[in-house]
């Protein structure tokens, strides 16, 4: 079994524009089991990421709102995004 | 179960309110209340840009629809909601609802434009006369709306 | 003073919203608010009649309007009436109102329409397929609500 | 000085059919000072107008709304209704 696994990351509005890009496929090591875990990784992978992330994250796991504890087991997609201001 | 007709679009196109209130013209309704929302000009601003998450936005919509229809007796329940580039007096969402008594329709409409300031995924961006652009805030005003009727 | 831009009407004729509303979205608005009562069906109802005091019927509407316009900070505010006899699905009554903020758009008119039932000189009268017809008695709903505004 | 003035009463809907007129010209004893007395005395003048009148009855003295106690001098005309019940 292997200690990485594919995952694809999507950035929207204003993360979309810091991380220079709309979506990335990653290798994210199996240890990095929650969505919280996977903003904590982005923070601690670059600058980039460590300058985008803070508390005001939303997190959706294949296209589902998630809190920080989700599991990623078994996800394809975690997408990140800004608060919301539709309407 | 509820029985209300729920309509829910995410799309770029104009709307008109006219035909959409005309829609909720349900059979045994006493009322219909709806809310338009516009881009507001001022402060130099000269078109809005609203982006979304494009396989996340109807569920979402479909989901504030269906809380609205389970709190108050609706016979009917529209949102409309824009995405793309918008200019200045363009219609961003339409939210309307028809139900028996007016009370029902009119907190259900306060109750479904509340949500989806906040509960869907949409991101406003302001473009301005100068040329500069800029991603609108999280209004605490629009949290403290929506979170009334927790 | 208020420079709210009222508008009311006490007429016999069918009124359609969409021109209303769009009479409503007034430069600078943010968000246009609005309610339709229409003659709801149900239990044996034929037709509505709508008697109304002429002469003060006219003022009484534009001085709520007036008040919901000291209430809220609104652009426009718009009152249309009807009296006569009044079909099955009929628009009885629009009121609406345009504001830069939506909750003053939406407040302002649940305010009217709570206000005009019981403060505006208008009777109702149904009438039934089975040929009787009965006045329509206040209902102490509507007085709650109204009163919610003092 | 005369002990009696001219004045116009309209009678709306209930009323109006309980009355059987839509409105009359009556000569008001002066003593009939204000618009709740005007009530009180039609109340008191035949069965018709004990049987209508009670205390939910609205008050307009020259098209304006009234309370029990405001005046008569200088009005020329009262209308009387029921609640309200329009929207």
């Amino acid at each position: 079994m292997s200690d990485h696994r594919p995952i694809r990351i999507e950035y929207f509005a204003k993360f979309r524009e810091a991380m220079g890009r709309s979506a990335e496929d990653v290798a994210l090591p199996t240890a990095v089991g929650s969505a919280g875990m996977l903003v904590e990784w982005l923070r601690e992978r670059d600058e980039a990421g460590h300058a985008t992330f803070d508390d005001s994250v939303l997190i959706a796991v294949d296209d589902v709102m998630a809190q920080a504890d989700t599991s990623l087991d078994g996800a394809t997609s975690v997408a990140l995004f800004p608060p919301m201001t539709g309407g | 179960m509820s029985n209300t007709r729920i309509s829910v679009s995410v799309q770029a196109e104009p709307f008109d309110a006219g035909p959409l209130m005309a829609q909720l013209r349900a059979a045994g309704a006493g009322g219909i209340a709806n809310f338009t929302g516009i881009v507001r000009g001022g402060n130099g601003l000269s078109a809005l840009e609203i982006e979304h998450h494009p396989r996340m936005t109807q569920a979402a919509l479909e989901q504030i629809a269906r809380d609205a229809a389970t709190r108050w007796p609706l016979l009917a329940l529209t949102i409309v909601h824009r995405f793309g580039r918008l200019d200045l007096a363009a219609p961003i969402v339409f939210v309307g609802a028809s139900a028996v008594h007016r009370a029902a329709a009119l907190d259900a409409v306060a109750f479904t434009i509340d949500r989806l300031k906040t509960a869907a995924p949409f991101w406003k961006r302001e473009h301005f006369t100068d040329g500069k652009s800029a991603w609108v805030a999280p209004r605490p005003a629009d949290h403290a709306s929506a979170a009334r009727w927790d």
